[in-house]
């Protein structure tokens, strides 16, 4: 299709053919068998996890929750696994596709052949099912202090802080993480060491480190500049790939590596940097 | 069963929900406060909100054109006395996020920027690019994370008010992960817990919104209000119903049929404004309702374009330029390329409307209170009367968070005079519950499934209470979903296993959407008058003489709801013609 | 939980990286001419010790050595870490006492020249 | 109460095998290793300056050993994937905001690339290679 500015006269699309057709096959078929298989565990009745095969009919343009869905209405309703929203920003629906963390929301059956192997999102102890359970995630987040905690105090009746688009535009990327934990089960670091805050968390704690409303950065050094926080942090990328939200953690963290390191420097070698 | 003995409960830990708890931490920090939700907060359908949030700010705007966009918008079925305290509400609310830190779109001199939207005459919604809801639920959430009198719940799935000597004292809730049942005792309950646009097949709104909250309020004796008003959304993607925001046409986006016409310039929202150049209030800036009826209409005349996904008409951005597009639609780009495969820069989009939100609700008056005492509600479970009978885009954001603190406020003052609580009669009430889902774990004998009853409920919605309604579809709608509440009442669960079970939850909120749908059903048969979102074939104009009055459905059991009306308050603006040619002012 | 010391090690270690990253590979480059029989003109011993008499000739050979034994004795550190190794004090301690001792070892050599 | 949530260990010896990506990152840290040795062989080279001309000849000699070649060749692949890692890496660590927009990641890497091809001709030129 052009690019050029569409007019309301002549025809945007042909009445039959041009190139809204080619969007629509009506009733086409479009219809492909998919098989899954997905990883089972119920400790009401099992002592292990096993995996589970299914095969479904499908949409071409579905994604794997679509066939999660078809399955859960029309096979087994005893599958179970979360979702919400559909559109990749609830952060409910992650697990681990082909041993890759994806939103099953936003994991596009054509992107796969054979076997779909779906699992729990890893480095999360498994509730049942595909559900973990996200406690721990949950315990980090409060403690990086992830809210702002203003350089100066103002009323609301004074009117809005302000910032330039430019300031805003410095922080926006850390501010739009999901929450989805996909970084968590991508990072080996924390797979091996549980106790490590996390990208995630980081990454929120950085977004108001780096807000030009927020004064708070020092409080939440004390949580960010120990060993669980950024230092145990060995620069994988792992999160930076899997995030769906385009957060980027592990710059984030980088970042943060830094101006710790500067932190560091002030207080231990500058004399009176203590302050 | 263990006895949760707090404060305040709020149920829903959405917008509504997390605003009042914070609103009640900061008020009454010596309150207990129980969060309960069936998903982590930030999952709540909050986070889906896209285009923003609002609320009078600069110096072109004024509180009286706010008021007469949201009453006339809303075919003055908006309690007027609300509107007004809402208006002025809105913009210190929104100034409270920003102060929380919520990354509100700026201008170049560091103040709130503001968009166009839909049914506004100026520009005044405020937004986080097109992110605005997801900003303001993660702001809340993070902010709410620092209240030490705040113990969440998170999920839990509520079921049952617990009602004693008249009044709202409590809730039971099973813990999803184990699947305990708990209850809950407390001064004040307040439901925050969402729409149910769920009763339909394509909705914009997320798997959690299923009613339950309204159910709850509405079994308990609360009345639902309005109900038969059903908010679709004009541009929704055929096949999975997700939302292109209102800002895709807010920026400058048009919408033409199979034959490139703008046709919204054939229902009264003429004449055409120049491509790229949208005008507030006229053409593809008209309401909602008005421009989801005209794609009935353009269906009808054979003037849609078909796609293997259905029926649709064609949304088109490219002249925005790839630029403008990354820069104020990122997200809606990155759908349509996703689920449609269709690049925005480059073609138009396929569309057509979604059911998108709940106008009605549990009946509240301006101060968020039911008429149950001790029960409270905000947000889209609420029906406070704002939105009337079809809601602006952009005001309910601000709803949840007005009345979400609102609630707090009135649940504070409910506290304080308070008789003790019979706890033997509250154990009792909750046992009830325990024995409702006894009974459905040990169901038998029957071959009524969920996801078929689903399915037929979903279709009746659509087929009998979309866009267009008539008495002899309605009726037809009246007897099917009240022939589906009898048979739910044999559905048979599958899992009967204890641990996060989605089969069980799935069941029980088919059970609340059964109620609600009842309540929609019942009331848009009752309405015979076209308004906002109810618009009938057989009914075409408003009757100001006989409807001018909210439908409060109430709950009779098995029986078939009871169905009365209430005045609407009107203050300073007669019914008046709800204009959205391009020649009014 | 105290705020942690890392950054001790941390900072010569990103140091260190982006001096490996901009010196090390062109180093190699040289000696391994000079193993493959065509000895660059620098490397010849009048050349090279004069280089390295000059005081900032010292200083220059000294950082890059220096630095470059600390940022891989630290990321050895951590691969060890990743590898299973769990006595991360131990393998610590040798590979910096060994980063700091090669370290001294070439200053005193520097010092000779 | 019949919650028993599966906890999954993590083999920690074996876990990059699990994803190629894993794979890379080890690989990466690995080049440490060589660098390493190399800094060592460094040391002992300075060893060998400070002790004289003839100590150095024994050296550049001790130099053309087979190992030696091969240890080297190694060396250099991975001190040269050692630094385009770091290169790449630069743009996370020092995003560059000019006004609203930043500086395209690519630019930034680019112009450390740059900067390394412009050195390392530099210091061959001052070893006298061309
Ligand atoms: C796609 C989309 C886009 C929108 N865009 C805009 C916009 O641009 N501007 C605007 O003003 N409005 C917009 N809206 C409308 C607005 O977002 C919603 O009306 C609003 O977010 C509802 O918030 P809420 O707090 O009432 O409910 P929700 O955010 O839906 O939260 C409901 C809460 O209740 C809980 N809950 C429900 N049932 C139970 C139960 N049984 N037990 C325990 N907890 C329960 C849930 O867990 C959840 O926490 C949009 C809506 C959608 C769907
Ligand atoms: S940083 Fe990205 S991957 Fe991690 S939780 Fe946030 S959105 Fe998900
Ligand atoms: S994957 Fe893990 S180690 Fe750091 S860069 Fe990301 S947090
Ligand atoms: S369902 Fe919300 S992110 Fe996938």
């Amino acid at each position: 299709m052009s690019n050029s500015l569409p007019r309301s006269q002549p025809p945007l699309a042909a009445p039959n053919g041009g190139a809204v057709a080619s969007l629509g096959r009506p009733g086409g078929n479009n219809e492909r068998l998919v098989q899954l298989e997905v990883l089972r565990y119920n400790p009401d009745t099992d002592t292990e996890a096993h995996f589970q095969h299914y095969e479904v009919m499908c949409q071409e343009e579905w994604v794997v929750l679509d066939a999660l869905n078809k399955i859960k209405a029309d096979i087994d309703p005893t599958l179970n696994y979360r979702w919400s929203c559909h559109m990749a920003v609830c952060g409910s629906c992650g697990m681990m596709i082909n041993g890759e963390p994806k939103l099953s929301c936003h994991a596009f059956l054509r992107s796969y052949e054979g076997v779909i192997r779906v699992e729990p999102l890893t480095h999360f102890p498994v509730e049942r099912d595909l559900v973990t359970a996200p406690d721990d995630f949950m315990e980090k987040l409060k403690r990086v202090k992830p809210y702002l905690i203003p350089k100066e105090t103002k009323a609301v009746s004074e009117g809005e802080y302000k910032q330039t688009p430019a300031q805003l535009m410095k922080f926006r990327q850390y501010s739009m993480c999901i929450n989805c934990m996909l970084c968590y089960a991508a990072c080996p670091e924390y797979g091996l060491t549980p106790s490590f805050i996390g990208p995630a968390a980081l990454t929120l704690a950085h977004r108001y480190n780096i807000d030009s409303r927020d004064g708070g950065r020092k409080e939440r050094q004390e949580v960010v500049a120990t060993h669980e926080g950024v230092w145990e942090c060995t620069f994988v990328g792992a999160c930076s790939e899997v995030c769906p939200a385009h957060v980027d953690p592990a710059s984030a963290l980088q970042q943060m590596k830094i101006t710790s390191s500067i932190d560091w420097i002030v207080e231990h070698l500058i004399p009176g940097g203590k302050s | 069963m263990e006895t949760i003995s707090i404060d305040v409960v709020i149920i829903g830990a959405g917008g509504a929900g997390l605003r009042a708890a914070i609103a009640l931490a900061e008020t009454a920090p010596q309150l207990r406060i129980a969060l309960i939700s069936k998903v982590y907060p930030m999952r709540s359908h909050t986070c889906a909100a896209e285009g923003g949030a609002a609320g009078v700010i600069k110096p072109d705007d004024s509180f009286d054109m706010h008021f007469d966009d949201t009453v006339g918008g809303g075919d003055w079925l908006s309690d007027q006395d609300c509107v007004e305290y809402f208006i002025h509400e809105a913009p210190k609310e929104l100034l409270q996020l920003e102060h929380w830190g919520c990354p509100w779109n700026r201008e170049a001199d560091g103040s709130v920027a503001v968009r166009p939207f839909g049914g506004m005459k100026k520009k005044r919604t405020w937004f986080a690019a097109d992110k605005s809801g997801f900003h303001i639920l993660h702001t809340l959430f993070q902010t709410s994370l620092q209240f030490p009198s705040i113990t969440r719940f998170d999920e839990y799935y509520a079921l049952d008010l617990l009602v004693d000597d008249g009044r709202c004292q409590g809730v039971t809730a099973m813990e999803m992960r184990s699947g305990q049942l708990r209850q809950f005792h407390a001064k004040a309950v307040i439901i925050a817990g969402g729409g149910a646009g769920r009763m339909f097949p394509f909705s914009t709104n997320g798997a959690i919104k299923t009613g339950d909250g309204m159910a709850m309020a509405y079994r308990a004796g609360a009345p639902l209000k309005d109900m038969e008003f059903v908010q679709y959304h004009p541009t929704g993607l055929p096949n999975t119903g997700s939302l292109l925001t209102e800002a895709c046409r807010g920026e400058g986006g048009i919408l033409v049929n199979k034959n490139g016409r703008r046709y919204l310039q054939d229902y009264g929202m003429g004449p055409e404004t120049p491509v790229g150049q949208p005008q507030l209030k006229t053409m593809e800036l008209g309401p909602r309702d008005r421009v989801s009826q005209a794609y009935w209409h353009e269906l009808q005349k054979g003037n849609t374009v078909t796609t293997q996904w259905g029926e649709c008409v064609m949304l088109d951005m490219r002249h925005l330029g790839e630029k403008k597009i990354n820069e104020r639609l990122p997200l809606v780009r990155e759908l349509a390329e996703a689920y449609l495969g269709v690049d925005i820069v480059k073609e138009a989009v396929p569309i057509r409307p979604v059911v998108h939100y709940m106008m009605g609700g549990i009946s509240t008056n301006t101060a968020a209170a039911t008429p149950l005492p001790g029960l409270f509600a905000a947000g889209e479970c609420a029906c406070v009367s704002l939105n009337g009978a079809n809601r602006l885009g952009s005001n309910s954001l601000v709803e949840l968070l007005v009345f979400g603190r609102r609630a707090a406020l009135s649940a504070i003052e409910h506290i304080e005079s308070l008789p003790a609580a019979n706890t033997a009669a509250l154990n009792a009430r909750a046992e009830d519950t325990q024995s409702r889902i006894r009974e459905l774990f040990s169901r038998s004998d029957s071959t009524e499934s969920m996801s078929g009853l689903r399915k037929e409920m979903m279709d009746t919605m659509e087929k009998n209470v979309g866009i267009y309604r008539t008495e002899e579809g309605l009726q037809e709608g009246v007897n099917k979903i009240h022939e589906l509440r009898e048979r739910y009442r044999r559905v048979i669960l599958t899992d009967k296993t204890t641990v996060f079970n989605t089969d069980l939850f799935q069941v029980l909120e088919l059970g609340s959407m059964l109620d609600c749908a009842e309540a929609v059903t019942v009331g848009a048969l009752a309405r015979k008058e076209s308004r906002g979102a109810h618009q009938r074939l057989d009914y075409v104009e408003r009757d100001d003489k006989n409807y001018l009055r909210h439908t409060m459905v109430r709950y009779q059991g098995m029986d078939s709801p009871c169905v009365d009306y209430l005045d609407v308050v009107i203050t300073k603006s007669p019914p008046g013609v709800r204009d959205y040619s391009g020649d009014h002012k | 939980m105290a705020k942690s010391h890392k950054p001790v090690v941390w900072f010569p270690f990103a140091a260190g990286g982006t001096v490996i990253a901009f010196f090390i590979p062109v180093i190699v480059l040289l000696t391994l001419m000079a193993a493959l029989g065509h000895v660059p003109a620098g490397l010849g011993y009048d050349k090279l010790h004069a280089f390295a008499a000059n005081g900032l000739g010292k200083l220059i050979i000294f950082g890059v050595v220096a630095l470059s034994l600390w940022s891989s004795a630290h990321r050895l550190r951590c691969t060890f870490y990743d590898f299973g190794a769990r006595a991360d004090t131990l393998v610590a301690t040798v590979l910096y006492v060994g980063a700091i001792v090669g370290s001294l070892f070439s200053a005193v050599y520097l010092l000779r020249i | 109460m019949s919650r028993k949530p599966l906890v999954r260990e993590v083999p920690p010896t074996t876990w990059y095998f699990r994803h190629p990506r894993y794979l890379r990152y080890m690989s990466r840290e690995v080049t440490s290793i060589f660098v390493g040795a190399y800094c060592v062989l460094l040391v002992v080279g300075l060893q060998s300056l400070s002790s004289g001309e003839a100590a150095w000849e024994d050296f550049l000699m001790a130099l053309r050993s087979p190992a030696s070649i091969a240890f080297q060749f190694l060396a250099l692949i991975a001190t040269v994937y050692h630094a385009a890692t770091w290169f790449n890496a630069t743009q996370k660590a020092m995003p560059l905001q000019i006004g609203e927009d930043f500086v395209a990641g690519n630019i930034i890497s680019g112009a450390h690339y740059v900067a390394w091809a412009v050195l390392s001709v530099g210091v061959l030129i001052i070893a006298g290679v061309f």
